[in-house]
């Protein structure tokens, strides 16, 4: 059978096609229509939504909303958002960017996914027909869940968002892992308040919850971020796929979050 | 890039009107307009499109294959067993007498490695076909299997393919390619050291960016037209005139534009399977592989293990090389018995060494059968090579690159598989090398040359 | 953290085609009426060149000038036979079989240009611009286009001719191995210089010095962008190409550009090519075949120079970070 | 099959047609319209050998659906060239042998020209950013970085 499109003026209309069988929200593309390229005889279709308020960005009060549909090249070209700029052209090259949209980088699995880790250390809520969800609780549903409306979070403040992300292949790879932090810091100098979001360490993005639980209080220096590095590894369960294996995910994460803390 | 014209100046003319010029490529208009014709770059009403099912057992006993569904799928026109396949068991090399045929064209009764084709689907539309596959029913009867070529050779492995009776290729000299030159053991005995390593490769694809396929149109006068991108249309033509027991002068083979070999393009599958559904059907059909096929599914460069024993002297000489080569056929021959075979007469080596004994083995395992590919039979094996003289030259502690021009080869000097040496060049790349690089060497070396000694 | 750096070189030789079967290439070329010239083949151009390459190596043996000659390959019911694009065999082979054939057509071309200007063939000789000239006298002249006329309207000639390779086929000898496994060799040497990250076992390439043999450059442009392509290529094999990570487990082959891992255009070494060039005896104009050999120093190089930094051998390919990285800790905890 | 109307503009010219709902942009262009300039290397969006340019941008045909292209502007590289005067990219190609198979040069030049029409002057790294979508096996990259950056040069010189 064809592979049809069906197009809704309304978020509602289309999350009512998508409860049939073999119907996927077709976003950028990047993963559906690949998947359907590719024989996956599991899709059977397609669903998407015009609805005006999913490609815009509303940048108010410190607070972000992204509509669903808003592309990683848009989001690394917005004036307001220049902090999530490297995170959002981590993703894939030129062309994909124009394409994937920032609800799609939500679905997308290991070791793809980059911007997601960083809507995660940004502590983001996700938004659908259904509600609203923090992303930590979204992404261990998100198979099956509504269609993304927005996602929404608050700016962080200056320099406090830290993105890293190591590939094998320069300058467009996918991931070996990727790390997001916000920290903000205490007029000492000492972190106040830490959020690590680890990619490729997990079936997911995770939160490093130990390691940010040990850098509070600790200044960012090579002795001050040591039992943080000990302990981002806690509750770790990286794949081995064909760009690294998990042992060596493990091993180079710590030097990688050393690296970004100090960098 | 440099020409360096003032090495052998004086045994080559320098004064030619065409050769030696930097001419444009006359296909180059063609490449940035994007009018060059690729093979796929063709419509035909009525395209058929094939997509295969494939094994998705390393080594399996096919039980039973129910294509009833897909042949009732909407879109489908035909389906294709072994038993649709006039000659199914073929191996590309034989018509230069290189034997036994041992690969399925459609696999009957058996698959030997995850991936094979099984049931080829033809229908009107990619889609149709893709979700036709899904509805092919194949029983298998899962089989031991076995991936490590050393396992492979044990008595009691799993036998990966029955043509041969055995997990290596049977040369007229036995179980491996061999050469023999010189005693190898007194060379080893009389040796300052003797040093063994081994060394290990795994699969390497071509990855073209243009995959694999072909396009075959009936012409109605009994004839097909096969837009192919082969890198031998030869070998295509007269193996598709084999498998499909049809004269080749029923056969008409267009290509030459083609995106990318590398040695990729040399086997002939999809080009006999694709004749054989547009002859069944009467229609333009079109079989191009998918990226994910060309990853895994088209022969790579085979895995290698590589064991190199020497023995050398202080002074630098290697009096002594024995090297034991593996090449990972995986389960069917295609070009790997010649690959292996190429091996045993490219070592030692560009170096001169009295004492040498080479044994090549084409070894069997339930793998994607490999293939050629760009340095076929060398590449692997100079990467052990030149990891060695390394090693050679740190453990009687002297420069890598002196260590080489002591052993070099040179016009005149013998070849372990008894060719004397012609025009011999390795000493000057090395000598520009020494001064590109900035890596001195002694002034004896850098006065040393090529030609015969004397001469 | 240490960015440690070493360099290693290589040497190698590679073999021009192979000595299954003959290794035959067959060419037929032919002049049409206003003297430009056909080449026939059925040998297949990849990318490299092949095309370009027969036209120039036919205008140089007719003696026209390289636009006035097309080439048309890889069509069965009209190239004779070729055996393939491979083995380095397709400049030598189809170029040995272009020179024969275009000679032929020369001799021919000559032989009609004589009866024109009256004298004997053997005293003539083409001037590469698209004339025949009486050596000599070059005074006494006719053009390839009135020679070409002349031999289809007038004098019922067909300036054509026949080329092909073939040698003699060599099986290896079973006890010794003795054979003749290929023709020319071309050569190389390459030295590579390497950063490796201690911490990560992440390799940069910084620089590769290549110097090849390879016979003559037939066109140093196209030479140019074999050798810059096959270096790279080279690099990509050491450090990066498998479709099996875990080999001999079968298991997490990559199936896209994403996991089948190439360096992209951010990891490329900077690149040095000198060419050396000894013609080879038996190859067309001097060459030999650059096309495989250039893509293979780099690996054993760049194995040594990982060697040079951080003193741990990896001795199976490719050189990924994990293996540099299991070697360094092997090496720290010994 | 239901068919779906696509009407677009493709090198400026219109085009409608209709095509089977769910087909790419890419098989449309090579099939229907018969632009075989972009390429299907991967139909998985990992080549980069069927970017297009749709109204400014680049993206994947192979990717994209061509019902989602309706009253957009669409460039390939066979629109490039007019009247057989090359453009400078595909000039700058040509002279720095920047092509071998030529497969991926279609591609390859879009990336090019969508990144010289928002960064005339661009840096290496620019040009290495924008061509990093794009898959090349034969070349090593480096003839093609350096035709962008030569074919940057000759558009600033003209413009001066």
């Amino acid at each position: 059978m064809a592979l049809a499109l069906q197009t809704f003026a309304t978020v509602k209309d289309a999350n009512a096609a998508l409860k049939a069988a073999g119907t996927r929200y077709l976003g950028g593309g990047t993963l559906v229509i690949r998947a359907a390229n590719e024989g996956d005889v599991s899709v059977s279709g397609f669903v998407r939504s015009t609805e005006p308020s999913l490609s815009t960005i509303a940048v108010a009060g410190g607070k972000v909303r992204i509509g669903a549909s808003v592309t990683m090249s848009t989001i690394s070209r917005h004036a307001d958002l220049g902090a999530l700029a490297k995170a959002a052209r981590a993703v894939g090259g030129p062309a994909v960017r124009n394409m994937a949209t920032i609800g799609g980088n939500l679905f997308a699995p290991a070791p793809y996914g980059d911007f997601a880790v960083a809507l995660l250390a940004l502590d983001a809520i996700v938004g659908t027909d259904d509600g609203e969800a923090p992303i930590e609780i979204f992404l261990a549903n998100r198979y099956g869940s509504a269609i993304v409306t927005s996602v929404s979070f608050a700016l962080p403040k200056a320099d406090s968002f830290r993105f890293l992300k190591v590939s094998r292949v320069k300058p467009k790879g996918v991931s070996v892992l990727s790390i997001a932090s916000v920290l903000e810091l205490a007029p000492d100098g000492t972190v106040s308040s830490a959020r690590i979001a680890l990619g490729c360490m997990a079936d997911r993005p995770m939160r490093a919850k130990s390691a940010e639980n040990a850098l509070i209080g600790q200044s960012l220096t090579k002795d001050g971020i040591a039992s943080a590095l000990a302990a981002v590894n806690d509750g770790t369960s990286p794949a081995t796929d064909p760009i690294a294996s998990a042992w060596y995910r493990n091993e180079v994460l710590p030097v990688h979050l050393g690296r970004l803390l100090l960098g | 890039m440099e020409l360096r014209k003032n090495y052998f100046a004086d045994v080559r003319k320098d004064d030619l009107h065409e050769i030696g010029q930097p001419r444009p490529r006359s296909d180059s208009p063609g490449h940035v307009t994007g009018k060059t014709a690729f093979f796929a770059d063709r419509n035909f009403p009525g395209m058929l499109h094939l997509k295969m099912v494939r094994s998705p057992h390393h080594h399996a006993r096919i039980r039973s294959i129910d294509a009833s569904e897909a042949e009732r799928h909407p879109g489908v026109v035909r389906v294709l067993t072994a038993k649709d396949v006039p000659h199914n068991v073929y191996t590309i090399l034989i018509l230069i007498q290189i034997g036994p045929e041992d690969e399925t064209v459609l696999a009957d009764g058996k698959v030997r490695w995850k991936g094979e084709a099984v049931v080829a689907v033809l229908a009107e539309t990619e889609r149709a076909a893709q979700e036709a596959v899904a509805k092919v029913k194949v029983d298998y009867e899962v089989l031991p299997a076995v991936f490590d070529m050393e396992e492979a050779l044990k008595p009691g492995a799993p036998l990966v393919n029955e043509y041969h009776g055995q997990n290596y290729y049977l040369y007229d000299s036995g179980e491996c390619r061999k050469v023999r030159f010189g005693d190898v053991e007194a060379g080893f005995a009389g040796a300052d050291h003797v040093l063994e390593q081994s060394y290990q490769s795994s699969p390497i694809e071509h990855a073209p960016t243009e995959t694999t396929g072909c396009l075959v149109v009936p012409e109605g006068n009994d004839r097909f037209t096969c837009y192919t991108n082969t890198q031998a249309m030869f070998f295509t033509l007269d193996n598709t005139s084999i498998i499909l027991q049809m004269p080749g002068s029923k056969l008409h083979f267009v290509g030459g534009t083609v995106g990318g070999g590398f040695g990729g393009k040399v086997d002939v599958i999809v080009e006999p399977i694709a004749i054989l559904g547009a002859k069944l059907t009467g229609r333009p059909v079109c079989f191009i592989y998918s990226r994910e096929e060309e990853m895994q599914i088209s022969s790579p460069r085979a895995a290698e293990k590589i064991v190199i024993k020497d023995g050398v002297m202080k002074d630098g000489r290697i009096v002594a090389r024995k090297v034991t080569g593996y090449t990972d056929a995986g389960a069917y021959s295609r070009h790997s018995p010649y690959g292996a075979q190429k091996g045993a007469g490219h070592y030692p080596g560009p170096y001169t060494i009295p004492n040498v004994w080479i044994d090549t083995y084409c070894v069997y395992t339930n793998r994607t059968p490999s293939s050629a590919m760009r340095g076929f039979g060398v590449t692997i094996g100079d990467f052990a090579l030149e990891v060695q003289m390394d090693k050679l030259a740190r453990l009687i502690g002297m420069d890598p690159l002196e260590f080489r021009f002591i052993n070099a080869y040179r016009d005149g000097d013998m070849k372990a598989h008894r060719q004397p040496t012609e025009g011999a060049a390795l000493i000057e790349c090395m000598q520009e090398a020494s001064r590109a690089a900035n890596w001195p060497v002694a002034e004896k070396f850098m006065a040393m040359t090529s030609y015969v000694k004397g001469a | 953290m240490a960015i440690r750096r070493g360099r290693g070189v290589a040497a190698i030789n590679y073999p021009t085609g192979m000595n299954l079967g003959g290794d035959p290439t067959q060419a037929l070329v032919h002049s049409t009426p206003t003297g430009n010239f056909m080449v026939t083949l059925s040998s297949v151009d990849l990318g490299q060149g092949m095309k370009q390459i027969m036209a120039q190596i036919c205008a140089e043996t007719i003696g026209v000038p390289t636009d006035r000659v097309v080439v048309d390959t890889a069509d069965t019911d009209t190239g004779p036979h070729c055996m393939g694009t491979f083995a380095s065999r397709g400049t030598h082979r189809a170029g040995n079989a272009v020179i024969q054939a275009a000679r032929e057509a020369r001799q021919v071309m000559l032989e009609v240009a004589a009866e024109e200007l009256e004298v004997n063939a053997s005293d003539l000789e083409t001037d590469g611009q698209g004339n025949i000239l009486v050596k000599g006298a070059p005074q006494k002249s006719i053009s390839i286009f009135d020679v070409a006329l002349s031999a289809h309207f007038k004098r019922g000639r067909s300036i054509s001719g026949r080329g092909m390779f073939l040698i003699p086929r060599s099986y290896p000898e079973k006890e010794t191995g003795a054979m003749k496994p290929s023709t020319c060799y071309a050569h190389a040497c390459t030295v590579a210089e390497v950063e490796v990250d201690d911490e990560t076992g992440e390799v940069t390439v910084l620089t590769v010095k290549n110097v090849f043999e390879i016979g003559r450059a037939l066109n140093p442009k196209m030479v140019e962008q074999q050798l810059v392509g096959g270096s790279w290529m080279g690099i990509s094999h050491a450090l990066y190409e498998t479709t099996e990570p875990y080999y001999p487990n079968r298991d997490h082959g990559g199936t896209d550009f994403n996991q089948y891992l190439m360096p992209g255009p951010g990891d490329l070494a900077e690149t040095e090519i000198i060419v050396l060039e000894r013609p080879s005896a038996d190859g067309p104009y001097g060459a030999k075949g650059p096309g495989e050999m250039c893509a293979n120093p780099q690996i054993p190089a760049v194995a040594n120079a990982v060697f040079d930094a951080v003193g741990v051998r990896i001795d199976t390919l490719p050189i990924t970070p994990e293996r540099i990285l299991r070697a360094l800790k092997a090496q720290a905890a010994n | 099959m239901a068919k779906v109307p696509v009407q677009f503009t493709l090198n400026g010219s219109e085009k409608a047609e209709f095509v089977d709902s769910g087909t790419t942009l890419l098989h449309a262009l090579r099939d229907k319209i018969g632009d075989t300039s972009p390429k299907g290397g991967c139909h998985q969006g990992t080549c980069g050998a069927c970017s297009v340019i749709i109204d400014g941008e680049l993206r994947l045909s192979c990717l994209t659906l061509a019902e989602t292209c309706n009253g957009v502007a669409i460039t390939t590289t066979a629109g490039l060239s007019e009247a057989g005067v090359l453009h400078p990219l595909q000039r700058a190609f040509l002279e720095a042998f920047a092509t071998q198979c030529g497969f991926c040069t279609p591609g390859m030049i879009m990336a090019a020209k969508v990144l010289l029409d928002h960064t005339p002057n661009p840096s290496r790294d620019e040009v290495v950013e924008a061509l990093s979508g794009n898959i090349c096996r034969c070349t090593g990259y480096e003839p093609i970085i350096q035709a962008v950056l030569t074919a940057a040069r000759s558009n600033s010189q003209n413009a001066a």
